[in-house]
């Protein structure tokens, strides 16, 4: 079994051989540790001096990030905690996504920021966050997250050597040990790949008739909806679609509205709180095409913070249940086979 | 010569910190807790010997470290074990869990640096309000690392504020090491702003009650921040299973655990009485939290006090 | 005239006075310059002890307003341009926000963060952004924007003296000469105020038929969706409600969903870019209660940074035309009387 | 004594600043400008100084007061008019206005401190690209308020970077003087980190290519981080009208006018020389400006390279 973190590790052990000008830098990455979630093991042992450890300043790395891939370099940079983003807000919104565009075109920023977010595991409110919607729809940043399907270094290798661009690139806790999916092997579900640099799947249930349901996820909720797309077929006989998206903002319609083209009926699925969310851009993105032919909904977490202890964790984040009634609210008749 | 109290309470104190945190290395393999921790093995005398120094009502702020500056506060022990394993009756009622108590006058934060213009922001407020209340805030090594923590320096001596920095330096952010983190000298880092300073490398608590007597009566005194620089080493690992650091450095430094070192005054009897003392008090405390009703989310509030 | 700016600062100075807790702190602030925008000239003056200025430490002085919160004072912070808000993002939603929910509601912090955001004073792209999407939807901040209405003063003092939890306060730099309008005397319009503490105002042309569009808008933009009201109704017969929020996260849907069961049709208006916006959330709210009977669109800025010369900027954001195409657009039927 | 070339140059750099910034605060108030400015009036022989010494590929990283930076750096003065003025002939294509200039190796941003870890990273791979280039970072003294500060000096020190910190003291931060902004010593900010650093009180603009030069030399040759303290004054508002300072306070500063300072090293027929040539320069540079096309909607561009 090779995990989504086995998979990301590879991936930049690739790309630090694969071209001098990756640099990696973030808070304890050196081996033996090898970064907190360590996605960087073995990295400084095989690339000692690419590899940087650094004091503890969140904005001050990702603005070295900034100036180095200001000069040509394509530097990565690991946050150790995707909760720590905020102090890294700045560099982040008013640098490294505005400098290419601020000098007319004269340079770019191929800066990765790598980061874990997610809950689940107990860490408490300012270590188990879902912060990313924060960062969406800040005009020359991509945000682009992680899933356990198909490619995850692949994904990880796009950002690093082919995105031009500063990438926000978010990797939930629970999916470094996750097993990576095959898309052709997905036991009791068929996968499309569509896209290319950031793609985006299409899932159903094997032999399913014809959707009447588009849910919408990324990262780990891709497996809670999954979950939950087996559950609405067997016990519901509602067969729906699961669109997964890799690049989070901006959002590229295509794929998203082909779906509800077919189905009619989206609802969208997030850790954090849906409010003023991924969703919230998805269902607004579907409800200005198909205006007054969509039925849409919203899975994410209580608007709380995310507590520490397990049973209160558990009662905040959304789980395949919230996503069910979610679904059978959405009013969603049987599908006609 | 006989126990005198002070040493006895301080022997105590120390001994409650030191079996809290190794019952919770030794129970979190165990699955007994959820989430993370950072124990304070090795670094006691700091916290008991600076608190020791405090008034009622003075201002604790700490950080992920927190659970032997809660404990030397004097926050529950039975709350803090209850809060580890997510119980209703938690310090926070398992909201917060080991990174984020708060209790009283106590504040802890998992945001490194984050916590000191919070510091900073209640010294204006007490010097305001006149009392005589003063501040002290704890910060690690790596702390320094951070920007925050020089606009918090910058300020609390501007404004001359009744706030004691108490940076304990055991040598290491996690797994790396200070010369890899910092560059010139730790003291300039205060000195820069004007801030007066102590700084030893000591794990004897009577010598961290005098710096810390020092610092606080400074700041209370009104003259403006203080600083104190501890060296001293943390004996476990940074939170549960990460330890890199070469074992014979650790047990170089065991040598001068802080608790031996103040045990020693001690008259035999006394101290086996404080060991057994605190024995019980630690596992009747982890007992009664094992026991506790979890953390119930029919009790979870809405964050904001109302729409409008 | 009274101006937003003159009642602003009069609502300072009547906070000031009425509670020894109010502490007003920022850059720049003391007399006789009183901060960038002069929200606070006189304050000084007036109250020595009370009034701090800062070192330019965006972050450090939220963080100190955090502090005197907790210890029962009820600060007042001024950041001096709404772009440097990113440098204060950690203390906004790493600690103010989470701090009493945090402690198991043991402790409060009644602090009000005030900045102006927004552009059309050509000050480039560091200094002429809408962030203020970015601060929506954290759990525990509430996000209020003033606008021309009514009671800009009453709208502050009820940040200041009455919210026990933090407050954003957004201010439009073009807001600041602006004259109060008050909602009796709106000469073309007709207007109405519900909710209490951060009301919701809802406008209409004067003896216009029932309304067939919503439109939605805080801020600054309230002017230009004005605009495009009368010219909806003037020129193409088709007659909008205007809903104006001063409350922007938590969004209170009533309100919103009160006009447009009315209406069935939503025009967003901000001055963002909309990817992933304020916009986005009011759009998603619709859809998920009212479903196949909605049409729905949002007007913002182009999604790119904020150039600095003028007839760039003029392009890249939302103007009354923008406003009048998308309600068009949403193929609203001329209004039958 | 006939004039030397290089004072000749000096001048020359000193004038056209001096008269670039002037005009541009005598066409604000027509309305000829949009937005906002900050000019580099009084403080000249700072950025000429300095820049005097740098050579070609390395890395100026300026602030919201760029003007003078980016014409002592060898930036077209058309280009710069043109930008403040909004023209598609502008350094930036009236993207940028006047505060976040970038051409070449010249990057200027208007979030204070923001650059300075822009300015390490570009050290970082100056030093790694191994050609000996450096980086030249300035910043005001109301920018020492900025933690970020703190963590770009840290990192340049710790990994022995070459850049070197220019700081402009003009004694102000908009309208905060110093003593109202700063706690301590502004010397203890570097060497706290262990950077080095020279200190100086003057307007003259040979001492400052002193300075600059030992600076440049200093983190050319591979010794790591330098910083130079300049203490100077702006005779100009901080932008447009905004000046709160005591006009006896300026007519003091003024009195170390850097221009006529140097303007003396030149024999009274060249300086006028210079001068007219000058005015010549500037007046061009606005009148081509102001004819050039204004900057055209039609060419922005995406922000990203595409979606995918
Ligand atoms: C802003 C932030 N960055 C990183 C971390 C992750 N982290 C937790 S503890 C730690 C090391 C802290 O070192 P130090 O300040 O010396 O305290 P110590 O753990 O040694 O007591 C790090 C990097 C954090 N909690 N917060
Ligand atoms: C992060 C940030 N905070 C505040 C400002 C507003 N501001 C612009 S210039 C200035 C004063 C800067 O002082 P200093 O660093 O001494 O430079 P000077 O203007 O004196 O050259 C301030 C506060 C800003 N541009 N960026
Ligand atoms: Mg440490
Ligand atoms: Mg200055």
């Amino acid at each position: 079994m090779t995990t989504v973190l086995d998979e990301l590790r590879q991936s930049l052990h690739g790309c630090m051989q694969e071209s001098e000008q990756v640099i990696f830098l973030g808070e304890d990455v050196l081996d033996p540790y090898g970064g907190a979630f360590k996605a960087a093991r073995g990295l400084s042992t095989a690339y000692p001096a690419r590899v940087i450890t650094t004091p503890v300043s969140e904005a001050g790395i990702v603005g070295i990030g900034v100036g180095m891939a200001l000069r040509g370099l394509r530097p990565v940079v690991e946050i150790m905690f995707g909760d720590f983003l905020t102090l890294a807000a700045d560099q982040l919104i008013n640098h490294a996504a505005k400098l290419r565009w601020m000098s007319n075109d004269q340079v770019q920023v191929p800066l990765v920021v790598r980061t874990p977010m997610g809950g689940r595991r107990g860490y408490g409110p300012t270590h188990s966050q879902t912060l990313e919607k924060h960062f969406l729809g800040v005009p020359g940043l991509r945000v682009v997250a992680v899933c356990d399907l198909d490619d995850p270094g692949g994904l990880l290798r796009s950002a690093i050597m082919e995105d031009d661009d500063p990438v926000l690139f978010v990797e939930h806790k629970l999916l470094y040990p996750a097993a990576v999916q095959s898309l052709h092997d997905l036991g009791e579900f068929d996968g499309h790949r569509s896209g290319t640099r950031y793609p985006v799947y299409s899932i159903r249930v094997v032999g399913a008739p014809n959707p009447v349901l588009t849910l919408a996820a990324y990262g780990h909720m891709t497996d809670l909806a999954r979950k939950a797309l087996l559950r609405l077929a067997y016990e519901h006989e509602i067969f729906g679609e699961l669109v997964i998206f890799t690049q989070l903002s901006p959002v590229d319609p295509a794929p998203l509205l082909e779906s509800v083209s077919r189905t009619r009926r989206l609802l969208t699925v997030e850790e954090a709180s849906v409010a003023a969310g991924w969703g919230a851009e998805l269902v607004a993105i579907a409800a200005e095409r198909f205006g007054p032919d969509l039925r849409a909904g919203r899975v994410g977490a209580r608007q709380m913070p995310v507590p520490a202890a397990g049973p209160l964790e558990e009662a905040v984040l959304p789980g395949v249940e919230d996503i069910l009634r979610a679904a059978l609210n959405l009013g969603v008749a049987t599908s006609s086979r | 010569m006989p126990t005198s109290a002070a040493d006895f309470e301080l022997y105590r104190q120390m001994q409650r910190i030191r079996r809290f945190e190794e019952t919770v290395l030794e129970a979190f393999p165990r699955g007994e807790f959820y989430g993370t921790t950072h124990t304070y093995v090795g670094q006691e005398a700091n916290a008991v010997g600076v608190l020791s120094g405090i008034a009622d009502g003075d201002v604790v702020v700490s950080n992920h470290r927190c659970h032997g500056h809660f404990l030397a506060y004097g926050g529950s022990m039975d709350a803090l074990a209850a809060e580890l394993m997510g119980r209703q009756t938690g310090v926070c009622g398992g909201r917060s869990g080991s990174q984020h108590i708060q209790w009283k006058d106590f504040y802890a934060n998992g945001i490194l640096g984050g916590t000191l213009p919070l510091a900073v922001g209640m010294a204006l407020s007490e010097k305001r309000a006149g009392l005589g209340r003063v501040v002290i805030a704890f910060l690690g090594d790596g702390t320094l690392g951070e920007g925050i923590t020089y606009e918090s320096l910058n300020m609390a001596a501007l404004w001359g504020l009744p706030v004691a920095f108490i940076l304990e330096d055991n040598r290491y952010a996690q797994t790396t090491p200070l010369r890899l983190n910092l560059a010139g000298e730790m003291a300039g880092r205060f000195t820069a702003f004007g801030i007066p300073l102590v700084e030893a490398d000591t794990t004897d608590v009577l010598e961290i009650q005098a710096i810390g007597e020092k610092a606080i009566s400074h700041v209370r005194s009104g003259a403006g921040p203080f600083a104190t620089i501890l060296h001293t080493y943390r004996f476990a690992p940074h939170s549960k299973g990460d330890d890199t650091r070469d074992p014979a450095e650790v047990a170089h430094y065991r040598e001068r655990d802080p608790l031996p070192l103040q045990g020693r005054r001690l008259d035999e009897a006394t101290r086996r009485d404080v060991e057994k003392i605190v024995e019980t008090e630690v596992e009747e405390a982890f007992r009664r939290a094992a026991g506790a009703p979890p953390a119930d989310p029919s009790r979870l509030t809405e964050p904001l006090s109302g729409y409008a």
